[in-house]
């Protein structure tokens, strides 16, 4: 009894972490610049494989593999929230680059932009 | 459990389409980060359909690595401008 | 169709595009990538073969192992190669516009 | 008890079993990714989809049940080798010759469908080689090699027939494995001219995220060590092994010497370079004694067989890991002598 129970919950929250991964896969398509972009993926990162893995774990529900389910997925979310934060930072500083190249050229004596931190 | 696995590969796809068709660096490693999640969830579910524990090992190294590349890229590729 | 015929086959189709990649492309990098996708494709080939029987074939999966490693090994030193070749040119360049 | 399947069963006759929906999806990824990656309009475009093309063959060996390849996969082809490209690209200028004309777009595409379609219509339809049984297992011609390396698992003093394989029956593949990174090294450090001035890049401004980096390294490589000395711990009765383990070691000091906690690796130190020889020397001692006492070269007494190649794995590992970081993050200052 108690298996089948687990059989059907596992399943449900395994449907419903696919359900973000197709969410996010158009969250990717569609967004139109980089940081809604960031906002799709990072969410598969936290809960897309976080129910697949709380799944995962319902099915087979031995300790090992409960562990490692949790360490995966503790690893990809912290991993994914720094690669977000790392990315945006990043296309920061390379458009900031990109318009102090673009402001030098079209006025080169009045020195550079004030910056905005 | 096939049609499962058939969906997150499919979203994978949509990883790589925005891989290829990205004007900035910081839209190719978003690509590659979201095609490693989703080799990281397919791997998990290969383990419980195969029964074999080995692939959420497989699964924990491609994390640890993905983390790894996209740290350092973005530290290589900062550095150069 | 069983998935042994399928990679076989994709095995076979990487191999053949790294090759008609590696014949066409001038880019240095590019052709440096065709050749480790000649090796993957190889590699795809040995290990669907190896998957014949129930058991895969450990002979087979311990020479791809040691592959992938001469092929990280061999990349590296091709790569160092490109650059040195590429600071030969820039040099020459440079002089020969000096003079 | 394992719940109820809710697959359906894949029938013989169909030429297409559903259970092959995911292997399709994989094939279809890895051309677009092969193709992406040799003829994508700019390089750095070119460089991501290699490294994409090694997640998804890692993925490929995990269907192919080969866990040691994906393992060495994910570490070796996923992650060091797309650092490997761009650390390189980076000291290059831009696209050398611009050589995409569509011409070789379709050439390629033609050239490789046509020919694998021609060999998979071989495979299936051709009953030659169904007769030669190269395809199924159970014909009489099970491989020779196989068999004699399954006979021998047991006494060679580990389980896992893979690493026994690698360090038991074929350890000269692996010695002369170790001697090629060796050599694959020294060939590197060879082409640091003088005239070659790498502009250096420290990176002296402290941005935020460089904190950022190094709070995430501090995090990560403790991580990956304890990972790598798990996997080669565990190489001797389940997939694992020398290179996945000293690739994730590699790892390691690639992330820590990125974000700077780690001081260049300097060649002139002596410690580095014994470390670096350390494997290979092992293993030509441990070869030249089974020569002078045991009864062959490379032929381990039964006696200690598990121990010595416990040891050669581990001394194999630090070696690898010192050499693959050396190479892919070698600069200038390091390689000098």
């Amino acid at each position: 009894m108690i298996s089948t129970v687990l059989f059907f919950a596992g399943w449900a929250f395994m449907l419903a972490g696919c359900m973000f991964f197709v969410t996010a896969a158009l969250g990717l398509l569609r967004f139109p610049d980089l940081f809604s972009r960031l906002h799709a993926v990072t969410k598969i990162d936290t809960l897309g494989l976080g129910l697949m893995a709380l799944g995962l774990a319902l099915l087979d529900p031995s300790w090992r593999s409960c562990l490692m389910l949790m360490l995966v997925w503790v690893l990809v979310m912290a991993s994914g929230a720094v690669n977000c934060q790392l990315l945006a930072r990043f296309n920061l500083e390379q458009e900031e680059a990109q318009s102090d190249e673009a402001a030098t050229r079209h006025r080169p004596g009045k020195g550079d932009k004030p910056r905005v931190s | 459990m096939i049609w499962l696995a058939s969906i997150i590969l499919l979203s994978a796809l949509a990883g790589l389409w925005r891989m290829s068709h990205s004007p900035t660096i910081a839209d190719r490693l978003l690509g590659l980060q979201m095609l490693s999640t989703t080799g990281i969830a397919f791997l998990l579910l290969l383990a419980h359909w195969q029964n074999n524990a080995v692939w959420r090992d497989v699964a924990l190294v491609l994390a640890l690595l993905a983390a790894v590349v996209t740290v350092a890229l973005v530290q290589m590729l900062r550095r150069r401008t | 169709m069983t998935a042994i015929e399928l990679y076989l086959t994709l095995g076979v189709a990487v191999f053949l595009l790294s090759l008609h990649g590696l014949m066409t492309l001038h880019d240095p990098i590019r052709r440096l990538i065709a050749v480790n996708l000649m090796g993957a494709g190889t590699f795809l080939v040995m290990v669907s073969l190896a998957k014949r029987t129930e058991v895969p074939d450990p002979v087979l999966h311990a020479l791809v192992v040691t592959g992938l490693v001469v092929a990280i090994s061999a990349t590296a030193f091709a790569l160092r190669l490109i650059i040195a070749a590429n600071k030969d040119d820039a040099t020459t360049s440079e002089d020969s516009a000096q003079r | 008890m394992r719940p109820p399947p809710g697959t359906v069963q894949a029938k013989e006759t169909s030429p297409v079993s559903l259970e092959l929906l995911p292997d399709l999806i994989l094939t279809l990824l890895l051309l677009i990714m092969a193709w992406g990656a040799l003829y994508a309009p700019q390089r750095a475009d070119a460089m991501t989809l290699f490294i994409a093309f090694g997640i998804v063959v890692a993925l490929i060996w995990a269907r192919l049940d080969a866990p040691d390849l994906a393992l060495a996969e994910a570490a070796i082809g996923a992650g060091l080798t797309g650092v490997l490209l761009m650390h390189a690209a980076r000291e290059l200028p831009g696209e050398l010759h611009q050589t995409n004309r569509t011409a070789t777009y379709w050439g390629a595409l033609a050239f490789a469908v046509v020919a694998s379609l021609m060999f998979l219509a071989h495979l299936l339809y051709d009953d030659s080689l169904m007769s030669a049984g190269l395809l199924d297992a159970e014909t009489d011609m099970t491989p020779r090699l196989r068999t004699l390396a399954d006979a021998a698992v047991p006494e060679s003093g580990v389980e896992h027939p893979v690493t026994a394989v690698l360090l038991n029956f074929r350890a000269w593949d692996t010695l002369l494995e170790l001697l090629v990174l060796l050599f694959a090294l020294s060939g590197l450090r060879q082409l640091f001219r003088d005239g070659q001035s790498s502009e250096n890049r420290a990176t002296s401004q402290w941005p935020e995220s460089l904190a950022l980096m190094s709070a995430w390294a501090r995090v990560l490589a403790p991580l990956l060590v304890v990972t790598g000395g798990y996997l080669l711990w565990r190489g001797s009765s389940e997939p694992g092994g020398a290179f996945q383990a000293g690739s994730l070691l590699a790892a390691a000091a690639v992330i820590l010497r990125l974000t700077g906690l780690l001081p260049p690796l300097r060649w002139s130190s002596v410690l580095l370079r014994l470390s670096v020889v350390a494997g290979a020397l092992f293993f030509l001692v441990v070869a030249a004694a089974t020569a002078i006492w045991g009864d062959g070269w490379l032929v381990y007494p039964v006696a200690y067989n598990g121990l010595l190649i416990i040891t050669i794995e581990a001394i194999a590992t630090l070696s690898i890991a010192i050499t693959l970081s050396l190479l892919v993050i070698g600069e200038r200052e390091d390689l000098r002598t």
